[in-house]
């Protein structure tokens, strides 16, 4: 990853931080639902995940935020849309922000059940490996959905018919209040990669530059046509499980504050003269501004008519 | 009589019973620390302990299909699927595994199993918000309760974690809150009783858990405009007491089906059937069936209001058929 | 016209559309080297290259799930479950992604899926007998096909193929080996319309498939007694014509619908209601259902035949009637 | 394992094998429905697998072949009654040869749907280690089965809990006609077992003592607590998947005859003067006095009633 790119992560990454926490502050105030799952934390590893992708590969997300649409530069004002019920939603009222969907810019969407786009990745790896060779598909999922059944049965199958899939595992230690220690027989998800015959690599999902590197090689594996990689980035979940979670159940709780890669980058890029704190400030400005402009768009928007619930059941 | 709420009056059911019949074990995702993601099963861990109330890992397969494994052995696990959508996702551990599971052994096993199965509501979106009763009701094997009041949240409860067989126990979301009389001690509601919430002569609405409350709200203002409407609550979709809801309709005529669930196949087309067969002679006005207009349920509010059967629509309905 | 089997006809279906559009691909168990267990894929590996026909893992929940995300990026997978129960074991990939992933996502996605499915039959046991067609028709989103003749095995397929929504279609393990007249080319019987099977006024008779071919044997039965029968044939469930079942019944002023599913939301109930909403003043003779009993499908034959709707059982049920 | 042990595991072998001979000529002839997958070839390996379990212990089985049933005891008139929808019949005409149960024997059943068991093994474990502990339970399952989601769900749920479960895996190649290597990404399906934290082993399935002892430490490791194991048996599947599978996709069907581990066994019975030719022979013999006297019992008994499909729905 060259210095541009880490900029470009960082500058996403602020960006995403920033619309979430002003996600949760409309939220709060009753103008958009509660139905956020803050992905602060875990955004950096996300994004330089996305880095590694070329625009014209795919992706298939988990429920933790919205980090993965930013990098991918969806509109903001349209994903506001969606949480609001308003024109411009992505899909149109029907998914909200679990279901953000733009399909020119590579976001295929969600399955609310979790871990089903597991079986809909290996039905993309096989349709891309027919019709647009060279691209791939990456599922970023959490260490909890990692122990449903659809994970084994696609891991498998991609590995089987060396499909150009990459499962990318959000490990943030917790399914909701459950801690991955107690859900979990393995110490690392990246383990099972074993019973797949397929690469299995964990990475600090803190450190942009080690994610987007094992990313790179599982893509590079993936186009050649060699089939799946399963990779396990250790992220921390600095919020709860979404908005209104107090998380009394969990005792780091106070102490997660530390572990958040986003100062540690800024830390970086500044230390390495890279960015200046102008320029820092900038990024923020900026960011600040879209999401201001967005917020404006999204209540400008009208409500979706109500007739629109009865529509795209049928092509 | 003391008021509680309706999830109070599940996590009482729960208590109760776990006191009662220590083969009684509850687990679920986020039961036990977190008492539930809707917090029904608060304080049950430390009442209990570990080992008979534990968080599970996100694995429904194994949720259900464990629990007609340890029923089959004694046990009488009550499992709590975070979402009733979830029964569909567990698809074959609820309809083959709980409910086949003795009759493909001729006998051999019974099946003391309760799936908790939080139902309805809104904004969860199309996976976290179906009613898909109608889906356990046309399958053999598993018995079937929707609870519309805390007393009968209660009471059903109870009883169902002391049947030999398995059920399906649907809670309706936006119930959770509602507050009313539940009877102290060992009350138990029988499967297969249906109960008259109110008694007219216009129109019988058969009606159960959030939009029984809602044909309650319209029957009131129907009622300020001299139309007295009957509402039947069936509690229980198997056993389904057939009778209760003829022998109504033998007195008003009509029938009204309100249900949150799709409305091809849903249960209101069960009834439309049953009347016709058993009923036919009485039926002198139309037959209705208010449900969602088969779609999806999506994630906004108001796109949510839109295909759900209003007050409205249940006044409208009546006045249609009344005038 | 040349003849025949349902089994041939559904090959041959499959290999037109292969032959006429790339996109389309067919995977499943066994369907490739070994041709089905059913023997309904023979020689297709060899047509069309291991490319686009495979054998895969015993994995449904991604069969089906895999069809769903093919579909989304511009294949058209048809897949085989070995049996029709199996959309239950894959429930989350059949009623939510398959039904569900193109309305949660607004309409971004098309899923042009068809998932092949043998239905009835017997001797198989309770999880490899039945015809799941109701919990199909329930649920939004999903297209239903029930072929009933080799002409309408080939020529629903075909279209199933080219329409542009996810279909489940049951083919029926006791027709494989029925012979009939297939039109040669291009011909496609378009979802939605119901035919009439024969002609009569006795009784509006509803049935498909195996229930179908019961039906039209015991209206030879009946004829000879000078008793005529009419049979609608609904030949899709989604969508239902439900004007050709009406205008029957209209015509007939009685209605007996004989399926192979379980009877309590069996398609009957559907069918029930519909008439009690829509034709009430033309129904002067009872209406009738006849179907699986609500118990699961045993395996021993004559058990099975105890409760599957026999010709004996529609012969009686239309004299009660008639007569 | 001791000589008498190994003797009872031949003997048992030996009915187990005549038995399902006796059914398929019987199948044949149209006097039994050919439901029976013969489990011809995999007979040694499931006979010492139960061997090495108390009397006491529990069993799930999969589709292949009756040799767990005969390992325990079950009637063989009984079972035939459940082909023949008689009256004897353990499931009552409800689930013919693929469900026979016995619960006194510890014969717990089967899922008609592959690797439905795998969940309800997990029940029972937890049944037994709060009601029966010191008893374990052995599920018996192929390998194509082990690519469904159930597995995966089961072994991590029953490492986590440290339940008394034994996962035996008879690996003999196929799924139908679907060879493993085609199926599935891994060389051994016991390569998984690192996916859950637990031991993974192979065993050649044609050898009853390994089996016995592979099977020994893991029972023994599910009785003292420590969870579950995952046995992988290298077995050879000597017949068609089902009674009428002529094998036309499979290479090796003119040499697996070779592969037959019962001749072996005897062999080795008598190369090690355990048994005499003499001993052999009354063995075979009385294997097929009592399938002929099952036989007879199940012609004489009564087809059960129609209303029998009626019961057994609710207890
Ligand atoms: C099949 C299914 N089970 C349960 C849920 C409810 N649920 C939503 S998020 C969540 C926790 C997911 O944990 P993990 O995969 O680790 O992701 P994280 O929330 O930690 O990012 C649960 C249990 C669901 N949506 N789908
Ligand atoms: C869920 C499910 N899918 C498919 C089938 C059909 N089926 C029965 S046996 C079998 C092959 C099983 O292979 P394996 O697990 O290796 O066992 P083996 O037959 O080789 O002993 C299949 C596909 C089924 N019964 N259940
Ligand atoms: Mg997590
Ligand atoms: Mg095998």
């Amino acid at each position: 990853m060259d210095q541009e790119q880490l900029v470009k992560v960082f500058t996403s990454a602020v960006l995403a931080r920033r619309f979430e926490a002003k996600i949760v502050e409309l939220a709060m105030a009753g103008e958009l639902p509660p139905s956020l799952h803050v992905g602060a934390g875990q955004e950096v590893a996300q994004i330089a995940a996305i880095e590694a992708l070329r625009p014209d590969d795919y992706i298939l997300y988990g429920h933790r935020g919205v980090a993965y649409m930013v990098a991918r530069g969806v509109s903001l004002a349209d994903m506001l849309a969606d949480m609001a019920g308003k024109e411009g939603a992505t899909s149109r009222g029907k998914g909200g922000v679990m279901h953000v969907v733009d399909v020119p810019k590579g976001i295929l969407g969600e399955s609310g059940t979790l871990g089903g786009s597991f079986v809909v990745s290996v039905g993309v790896g096989m349709a891309l490996k027919r019709k647009q060779p060279d691209t791939v598909v990456t599922y970023f999922f959490g260490d909890g959905t990692a122990n449903r059944g659809p994970f084994h049965e696609a891991l498998n199958w991609a590995a089987v018919q060396k499909l150009p899939c990459v499962y990318f595992c959000e490990n943030n230690g917790f399914a909701i209040s459950m801690p991955t220690s107690r859900s979990t027989a393995v110490e690392n998800i990246a383990d099972r990669a074993a019973g797949y015959n397929v690469p299995g690599v964990v990475v600090d999902g803190s450190d942009p530059v080690a994610v987007y590197e094992v990313m790179e090689q599982a893509v590079a594996r993936a186009r050649a046509g060699h089939g799946p990689t399963l990779i396990e980035a250790k992220v921390t979940r600095l919020q709860g499980h979404y908005v209104a979670d107090q998380q009394e159940y969990r005792t780091d709780r106070n102490a997660v504050a530390e572990k958040d890669p986003l100062p540690k980058l800024q830390q970086t890029l500044c230390d390495r003269d890279i960015l200046t704190q102008a320029d820092v400030d900038d990024i923020q400005a900026d960011a600040d501004r879209q999401i201001e402009a967005a917020v404006a768009a999204m209540r400008a928007a009208p409500l979706l008519a109500p007739e629109v619930a009865l529509q795209d059941v049928y092509a | 009589m003391p008021t509680r709420t309706y999830s109070q009056a599940i996590n009482d059911a729960l208590a109760e019973e776990m006191r009662r019949d220590e083969n009684v074990i509850l687990y679920g995702q986020d039961v036990a620390v977190w008492g539930g993601i809707f917090k029904v099963t608060d304080g049950l861990l430390e009442k209990f302990g570990p080992d008979r109330v534990f968080d599970t890992p996100i694995s429904e397969n194994v949720m259900v299909g464990a629990g007609v494994g340890a029923a089959s052995m004694g046990l009488r696990p009550v499992v709590e699927l975070q979402f009733a959508d979830f029964v569909i996702t567990a698809g074959d551990e609820i309809f083959f595994k709980a409910g086949m599971w003795r009759y493909m052994h001729g006998g051999a096993h019974t099946i003391p199993l309760v799936v908790r199965a939080p139902s309805g509501g809104s904004g969860f979106g199309p996976e976290h918000s179906a009613c898909p009763e109608a889906f356990i009701m046309h399958a053999p094997g598993l018995l079937c309760a929707v609870p519309s009041t805390p007393a009968d949240a209660k009471a059903l409860l109870k009883q169902a974690i002391r049947l030999d067989n398995p059920v399906i126990y649907f809670e309706h979301k936006l119930l959770y809150q509602m507050r009313g009389e539940v009877p102290d001690g060992e009350v138990l509601t029988p499967f297969g009783k249906a109960v008259v919430r109110r008694e007219g002569e216009a129109v019988t609405i058969v009606a159960w858990q959030d939009m029984l409350r809602r044909s309650l709200t319209a029957a009131e203002r129907l009622s300020q405009e001299g139309i007295e409407v009957e509402i039947v609550d069936p509690r229980t979709l198997n056993p389904f007491d057939r009778e209760t809801i003829i022998e109504s309709v033998k007195k008003t005529g009509a029938c009204i089906v309100v249900e949150e669930a799709y409305r091809t196949l849903g249960v209101g087309a069960e009834i439309g059937a049953l009347l016709l067969e058993e009923a036919l002679p009485y039926l002198d006005k139309p037959f209705k069936r208010l449900a969602i207009p088969d779609v999806p349920i999506p994630t906004s509010q108001h796109l949510v209001d839109a295909i759900v059967p209003s007050v409205d629509d249940i006044y409208r309905a009546v006045k249609e058929i009344a005038d």
